[in-house]
């Protein structure tokens, strides 16, 4: 099918996504219109809400931040052959570990230091939190899916009793931590422009999204460009060829679960670093979720993860607007459309292919015809 | 003694009462699955079946309505997932992701502007959903021993949607390994090659599957919202799609074991709430959250120590092209 | 009774660009054994699967006994009683042989009743045809030998009118297609048609009437059988003369490069695979170990190679011991030690089908300095192993960056054999090195593997056809029931004792 | 919604759960109803649209920013810096700052109400709690609901039972009706539920049970009478209501307002629905420990 239907790569990237995303919207309209809603009205809202200020520019490259570090975890671990939903769970206790630095070992050293130890904390506590299913997978047989699943119940529990019980600030009544100390803080966009003698509306946008990008070229580099990368996906795609070929798939198993869970705690980074400064409840707040269909959007490609961040974050922060702007729509809404977005573009993006393959092969042929009769 | 037959008889009732939606789900995921379509959007189709069934009971005060326009409900979302794996050959654990998110979003979307109550539907009467027999409430019983209660409870109290979920299990069991629906099905979920040379239509037989995956998850959101309670709440299945997904796995796909799974998982869960509290001697009251953890430690352990690997269908994830 | 029992007329056929099957006309009359050859990636598959239904033809027509046909699916073919066994197994690995033949004919919605009665039949079936297989047994645990006895009992039992047979005795013992080839004659002398696909041109000339050569996609010949030669048909498939025999020079034996003392080896279900092997591998000499698949030989090349433990016994290449073995680690040392290793099965382990040529040509050295520094790759020496590697090993297309699942199962051959012997290995294991190739092919990679001989590698060859082992190696091997049967010079092999040696008859020392 | 209008921030479950946030949805329809002012609303769906919600809300001109729920301390605390001019009331939580008035509510003495009903209207003299998660905040409820049941029946057993350690404990009904129907079947007959959504899957199988249930926040009696023997109300309208009322004529107040039975703030619904519930005996012995908890003459925890 996929080789009697070649498109023009250009087509491939770039127009067949937008007819897709296209699609969603116009149902999405439709049951807007359905509920009594002016969609285009809400289409305009959702874009300005996402884009139209370096306010809300900030927000959505806020919460882009957070689905490449999820959508990456998700992706690096599917190259390996295998599928991380545990992505919340370890994005959880990336934020421990990186409040663990910032509560107890931080005060008193130099941020230049204690911002990457916070930094390799959450990583460190994500990638253990991703290791101990990989190593259940890889040495036990025990299916990586349920028991990613059990440690994000974990993870919620532990979570729960350490900030009710252990880190919860004295004499607080809210099941949060006391803030982490300032030098662990990643500086927020607004303060490095200020910095820089600009002027930027106050947003939780931080560092991190420049860690996220180094990630994902990182990714990009480790996958393709690196033996670990390679016997990786060997692993992933024949773990048989990839024992003929001394790679061990238990170990490769349980290596790209560490690297996954680590890039999946580096939403605590962004979090509890840049953006809470305590350790909060539900501060995942479902990113290692909407990471599964960030990674799969983004076909696990470092550049494709990406992208679909920035589609995901925009809709986060626009759909936040619309729902302040629009009263009687509801975030409800925007998960709706989330939803309608991900079956569009991914599940049924074949939809839209073949219709349009018969367009270009019809083109090619009369084209072929052309010179064929020219050149006889 | 009598107390603790009292307690256990009532922890086996809740332990059932727990496992029913979880059972239908995983064996909704299992045909699926056994089919060759991977199904991680058992709790997307719970979630619309829950608030279609519950939409209409309300609308009709029949809890039969109801029943059918969750299965109706699962259904269709059941085909969206097919139409995408079968016929356009779409990436399988995308579809059943979308299936979640958009069941999250349009059920309450709809039923917030239906009802205007934060995406609840109404409460229903009573005779709008399915109910089991209470006899901590019936005034003949209230005499009766306490455990002989709980028996009643156990046996007799459930609804009609329990008794009908375990009468379909072994129903199940002979459907997939006694007849020419379950050989093809499960064929077609190992090797579809065969099936088509055989003379069989892959795709048709994948949409039958899809049906009866939707069928089953239906029935299991129905069950949560008009019997199990009495309203669509948002979000109300809860993560019992995916726990459904893990009971399935771990039942290794096939029938008998996923529901025992289920069971189990059930009754940890059931378990795990009477233990809150508990005090050990020397050490003091334990954290309500470890003793919440506990299920899942459970299922870690048993994992790691006593099932072995889980090899799912071997064509299942893979839609089938035949031009390759 | 003039018409013949099937007529295809202008059949075309397109794979995206590639042109498969180019007006493909024949037809085969009733009481007829056909062949159908041609080289690989001729289109012979192809334009069978038209005809089962398999896949759809862009032009052309089918007419069986004079009717022309519209086959859209299987099922209709076989309504018109056409029956396939095809290249590859399609067969439910963890279905019962029963459960695999009754798939899709089962009758009724219960299948008890129907189950019973079709073991019935197929005990006469088996019994009349000589076909050997336990009906309960998972397929999953079957040999070649006997999933290829599977798919055809699969076609008799639907007492099909047309029968194509694609290749079925590619993992057949000699005996086993000996006695497939009576079945055959039967069928022909009950006025059925049997269209047979093979590579073997001796099959051609012992079973078919008439013969139809096809290259790249249309039909080049069609000829009596009764006039033709093996090199003549070989001339009509390529193009061009074809040296069907190998010269190779006398082997000059060096030292011994491999023992293997008193090997064993058991399954990981603890069943024992290979049992007490000595054996010793000299430096330029090429030793073909024989048998019936199934006997060992595969679970004694994976003990070799690294990748199954052994349970006893030592091997020792070089006089140093490689200890246990059985995981990636000790792969990775053999690799490093100068040990290379053809697999049986190109596409389980030999090959990552996804990957690109590029890549799974340096599959296995993945950590070679040449290849990396340190930990990154280096995309250029790697794309230029893989250019060199293809250019001295005729790989076609000649493209780095096509999946490897995309090149034809010879081109695919060729990758893996360029990727281990181009490294000049000590010694080389080679699996089934021609399996499904076609001559021409066969020709190519039999002359390298004698070179490679011939520069002082010590080389194992197993094989399941037994001229492929009589034509290369030097010393002989016959294993059976894990055991060695015997071992003797090739000069001196005479295929009667070797075949009574492969079935376990006497152990004679040499 | 022009400029000028009060703002209010709901947290996680959205104005109509039936419960606190429903309460103050039911201060803001007062309002309106009364002043024919609109009043802009927004309901989060997670932690980083607290702090975004609520500068939004205050930069497109909000006369008053309200939020509900302990949760938005931080976020206000931030936000209030960046807009000093802005007036801010936070219900549930205390946030030390000149433009920011806090809303506090004595949660345990109602709760000691309810517990005290509770204990007089059991006749198995055991009763039940289901709370949402284990936090301080449930927590407190807990330890007025049990020191007024032992206060009233000093024999009296209390089991609890939290529901979950995610978000989603307070909207879990299943889960909810499971650990009632579990408290039952050991003999409880009178469950206080503080639970959110959860408290519709509580309710439901008492109610099947032919028992008792105790609501919470909102008056939450007319959801199953007969069933509903009361709710334990914060009157979170009555804060909303007056902090926009006060904003509106020029005499809100920054500060610390805390609201217990002698303020109003909390206690416990009677009305035409569970009027059949309670004696007239029982209420008066209810009420004379409001008198005394009013009076300083009885302490009740915070915390158990
Ligand atoms: N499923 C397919 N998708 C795309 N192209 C195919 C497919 N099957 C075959 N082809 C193309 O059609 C040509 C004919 O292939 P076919 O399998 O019929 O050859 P064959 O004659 O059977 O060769 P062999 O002897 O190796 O079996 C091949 O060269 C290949 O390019
Ligand atoms: N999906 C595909 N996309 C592009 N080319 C393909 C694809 N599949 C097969 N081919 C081409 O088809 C040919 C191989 O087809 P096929 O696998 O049927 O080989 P074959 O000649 O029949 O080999 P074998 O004898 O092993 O069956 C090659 O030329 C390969 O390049
Ligand atoms: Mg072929
Ligand atoms: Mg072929």
């Amino acid at each position: 099918m996929s080789r009697n239907q070649s498109l023009p790569w250009w087509v491939e990237i770039g127009v067949l996504p937008v007819i897709n995303l296209a699609a969603a919207f116009i149902v999405s309209g439709l049951v807007m219109a359905a509920l009594g809603h002016d969609p285009f009205e809400a289409l305009g809202l959702m874009v300005t809400g996402a884009f139209g200020s370096a306010d809300s520019l900030g927000y959505t490259l806020y919460y882009t931040t957070n689905f490449i570090f999820t959508g990456l975890a998700v992706a690096l671990a599917s190259h390996a052959g295998l599928f991380n939903i545990g992505a919340e769970g370890q994005a959880m206790l990336g934020g421990l570990g990186a409040a663990l630095v910032g509560l107890v070992i931080s005060p008193g050293l130099p941020g230049i230091i204690a911002i990457p130890l916070a930094i390799l904390a959450a990583m460190i506590f994500g990638g253990i939190w991703g290791a101990i299913p990989g190593w259940l997978q890889a040495y036990r047989g025990s299916h990586v899916v349920i028991t990613t699943i059990m440690m994000n119940f974990l993870a919620g529990a532990l979570l729960t009793y350490l900030l009710v019980d252990v880190l919860i600030a004295p004499g607080g009544g809210t099941p949060e931590s006391r803030s982490i100390s300032e030098n662990v803080w990643l500086p927020a966009a607004h303060q490095i422009a200020q910095s820089l003698g600009l002027e930027l509306a106050q947003t939780p946008l931080n560092l991190s999204l420049l860690l996220g990008l180094f990630c994902a070229l990182g990714l990009n580099i480790f996958l393709w460009r690196t033996r670990w990368g390679f016997s990786l996906r060997a692993v992933g795609l024949n773990p048989h060829a990839a024992l003929y070929a001394g790679i061990s798939p238990s170990r490769m198993t349980v290596l790209a679960m560490a690297l996954s869970g680590a890039l999946a705690g580096l939403v605590g980074a962004n979090e509890i670093l840049g953006a809470q400064h305590r350790l909060v409840l539900g501060f995942t707040g479902g990113y290692g979720f909407v990471g599964i269909a960030v990674a799969l959007m983004g076909r696990n490609r470092p550049t494709g993860v990406i992208i679909a961040s920035l589609l995901f974050g925009a809709l986060y922060q626009g759909g936040s607007e619309l729902a302040l702007d629009m009263p009687g729509i509801s975030r409800d809404l925007v998960v709706m459309i989330q939803g309608l977005i991900i079956l569009f573009c991914g599940a049924l993006e074949n939809i839209f292919r073949s219709p349009l393959a018969r367009l270009f092969a019809a083109a090619r042929s009369t084209r072929a015809e052309l010179t064929g009769t020219a050149g006889g | 003694m009598d107390d603790f037959i009292t307690v256990s008889l009532a922890l086996a009732a809740g332990s059932l009462r727990l496992a029913i939606p979880l059972m239908l789900g995983a064996l909704g995921g299992l045909f699926s699955e056994r089919a060759g379509i991977v199904d991680v959007g058992i709790e997307g189709k719970m979630l619309i079946s829950a608030f279609a069934s519950a939409a209409v009971a309300h609308a009709t005060n029949s809890p039969w309505a109801g029943l059918a326009a969750g299965l109706g409900a699962g259904i269709v979302f059941a085909l969206i997932h097919g139409v995408g794996a079968i016929a356009f050959r779409g990436n399988q654990v995308v579809s059943g992701m979308a299936l979640n998110i958009l069941a999250a979003g349009l059920t309450v979307t709809i039923a917030a502007a239906l009802y205007s109550q934060g995406g609840r539907t109404p409460q229903l009467p009573d005779a709008a959903r399915f109910r089991g027999t209470s006899f901590a409430a019936a005034d003949g019983t209230s005499q009766l021993d306490p455990a002989l209660r709980a028996l009643f409870e156990l046996v007799a109290g459930h609804n009609i949607l329990v008794y009908l979920s375990l009468v379909l299990v072994p129903a199940l069991v002979w459907l997939v390994h006694k007849t020419r629906f379950g050989l093809r099905l499960r064929a077609v979920g190992e090797n579809p090659e065969a099936v088509d040379t055989a003379g069989i239509q892959v795709a048709t037989l994948r949409y039958q599957a899809s049906i009866i995956s939707g069928l089953l998850c239906g029935l299991a959101g129905t069950y949560i919202a008009i019997a199990q309670s009495a309203s669509f709440v948002p979000n109300m299945t809860a993560g019992k799609g995916y726990l459904a997904l893990a009971a399935l796995i771990f039942g290794k796909w096939r029938i008998w074991p996923t529901f025992f799974a289920c069971l189990l998982f059930a009754f940890a869960d059931a378990a795990q709430s009477r233990l809150q509290g508990l005090n050990i001697p020397g050490i003091g009251a334990i954290p309500v959250q470890f003793i919440q953890a506990l299920p899942y430690v459970l299922t870690l352990v048993l994992l790691a120590g006593l099932v072995g690997r889980a090899i799912p269908p071997k064509a299942s994830g893979v839609p089938y092209v035949k031009e390759r | 009774m003039t018409e013949p029992a099937l007529e295809l007329i202008g059949i075309d056929k397109h794979f995206g660009s590639n042109h498969a099957n180019k007006s493909v006309s024949f037809r085969v009359q009733r009481g007829e054994v056909l062949g159908l050859i041609g080289e690989n990636g001729a289109g012979k598959s192809t334009v069978m699967n038209m005809v089962f239904g398999y896949l759809k033809a862009d032009h052309g027509q089918i007419l069986v006994h004079g009717h022309e046909v519209d086959i859209k699916v299987p099922a209709d073919a076989i309504a018109h009683g056409i029956g396939m066994v095809h290249q590859h197994f399609k067969l439910v690995d963890t279905f019962s042989v029963l459960e695999n033949i009754i798939l899709g004919s089962e009758g009724a919605f219960q299948l008890a009743d129907r189950l019973a009665l079709a073991r019935g039949e197929l005990a006469e079936l088996s019994k009349a045809f000589g076909l050997n297989v336990d009906l309960d047994a998972l397929v999953s645990g079957l040999s070649v030998g006997d999933k290829q006895k599977v798919e055809i009992l699969k076609a008799l039992y639907r007492k099909a009118d047309i029968l194509i047979l694609d290749e079925p005795t590619a993992v057949l013992t000699p005996d086993e297609t000996r006695h497939l080839f009576d079945i055959l004659r039967q069928w022909r002398d009950q006025g059925r048609t049997v269209i047979l696909i093979t590579h073997k041109l001796k099959e051609v000339l012992a079973v078919t009437d008439r013969v139809i050569v096809m290259r790249r996609g249309a039909v080049v010949a069609d000829l009596d059988t009764a006039h033709c030669t093996a090199e003549g048909l070989a001339e009509h498939m390529v193009g061009r003369p074809v040296i069907l025999q190998v010269s190779k020079s006398v082997a000059v034996p060096g030292g011994d490069v491999v023992t293997l003392e008193h090997l064993s080896v058991n399954d990981s279900d603890g069943i024992p695979r290979v049992r007490d092997v000595s054996l010793s591998l000299r430096a330029g000499e090429i030793t073909g170990l024989a048998g019936v698949s199934g006997n060992g030989q595969s679970e004694l090349i994976e003990a070799i190679a690294g990748l199954m433990p052994i349970s006893h016994g030592t091997i020792r290449f070089r006089g140093q011991d490689l200890g246990l073995g059985g995981s990636a680690e000790s792969v990775r040392k053999r690799r490093e030690m100068g040990i290379a290793h053809v697999p049986e099965d190109r596409l389980v382990r030999g090959l990552i089908a996804e990957l690109s040529a590029r890549d799974n040509a340096i599959l296995g050295r993945q950590n070679d300095p040449s290849f990396n520094n340190r930990n990154f790759l280096r995309p250029s020496a790697i794309l230029n192993h893989c250019r060199s590697l293809m250019a001295s090993f005729d790989v076609r297309p000649s493209r780095p960056m096509q999946a490897g699942g995309h090149f034809s199962g010879g081109n695919q051959q060729k990758i893996v054999l360029g990727r281990e012997m181009e490294n000049a290995p000590a010694f080389l294991i080679v699996g089934q090195p021609t399996r499904g190739v076609d001559i021409g092919a066969i020709e190519f990679i039999h002359k390298r593997i004698v070179a490679l001989r011939d520069q002082g590698a010590a080389i194992l060859l197993v094989s399941a056809e037994l001229d492929e082992i009589l034509m290369l190696s030097d010393r002989v091997i016959v294993m059976s029931q894990g055991a060695i049967m015997g071992d003797i010079p090739a000069s001196q092999a005479d295929e009667r004792q070797i075949g009574l040696w492969m079935a376990g008859d006497h152990k004679v020392a040499a | 919604a022009q400029k000028g209008s009060p703002a209010v921030l709901y947290d996680v479950g959205g104005r109509f759960d039936a419960s606190f946030n429903q309460s103050a949805w039911d201060g803001v329809k007062k309002y309106t109803s009364e002043t024919g002012d609109t009043v802009r609303e927004f309901e989060i769906q997670n932690q980083a649209e607290r702090e975004q919600g609520l500068r939004n809300l205050a930069r497109r001109g909000a006369s008053i920013v309200i939020a509900i729920g302990f949760n938005n301390a931080t976020p206000i605390s931030v936000v209030a810096k960046e807009f000093p001019n802005t007036k801010f009331t936070i219900i549930d939580s205390n946030v030390d700052l000149p433009n920011v008035q806090s809303v506090l509510f004595r949660s345990e003495e109602g709760s000691f109400l309810v517990g005290m009903l509770a204990a007089l209207s059991s006749k198995t003299n055991e009763i039940g709690f289901v709370g949402g998660m284990d936090i301080p905040l449930i927590r407190n409820f807990l330890a007025g609901y049990t020191a007024g049941a032992k206060y009233a029946v000093p024999k009296i057993d209390v089991l609890s039972a939290m529901t979950g350690t995610t978000a989603e404990a307070f909207r879990d009904p299943v889960r909810g009706g499971e650990l009632a129907r579990d408290q039952i079947a050991r003999g409880v007959d009178v469950i206080f539920s503080c639970a959110g959504s959860t408290n519709f899957g509580v309710f439901q199988a008492v109610t099947d049970a032919k028992k008792l249930a105790i609501g919470v926040d909102s008056n939450q009696n007319r959801l199953h009478p007969g069933t509903i023997l009361t709710s334990m109300v914060k009157r979170i309208d009555v804060a909303v209501y007056q902090a926009m009322m006060s904003a509106r004529d020029g005499t809100w107040k920054p500060g610390a307002r805390i609201l217990g039975l002698k303020e109003d703030g909390v206690g416990y619904a009677y009305d035409e629905y569970n009027k059949p519930l309670i004696p007239a005996a029982v209420l008066a012995d209810v009420n004379k420990a409001r008198d005394a908890i009013i009076a300083g003459k009885i302490k009740v925890p915070e915390m158990p």
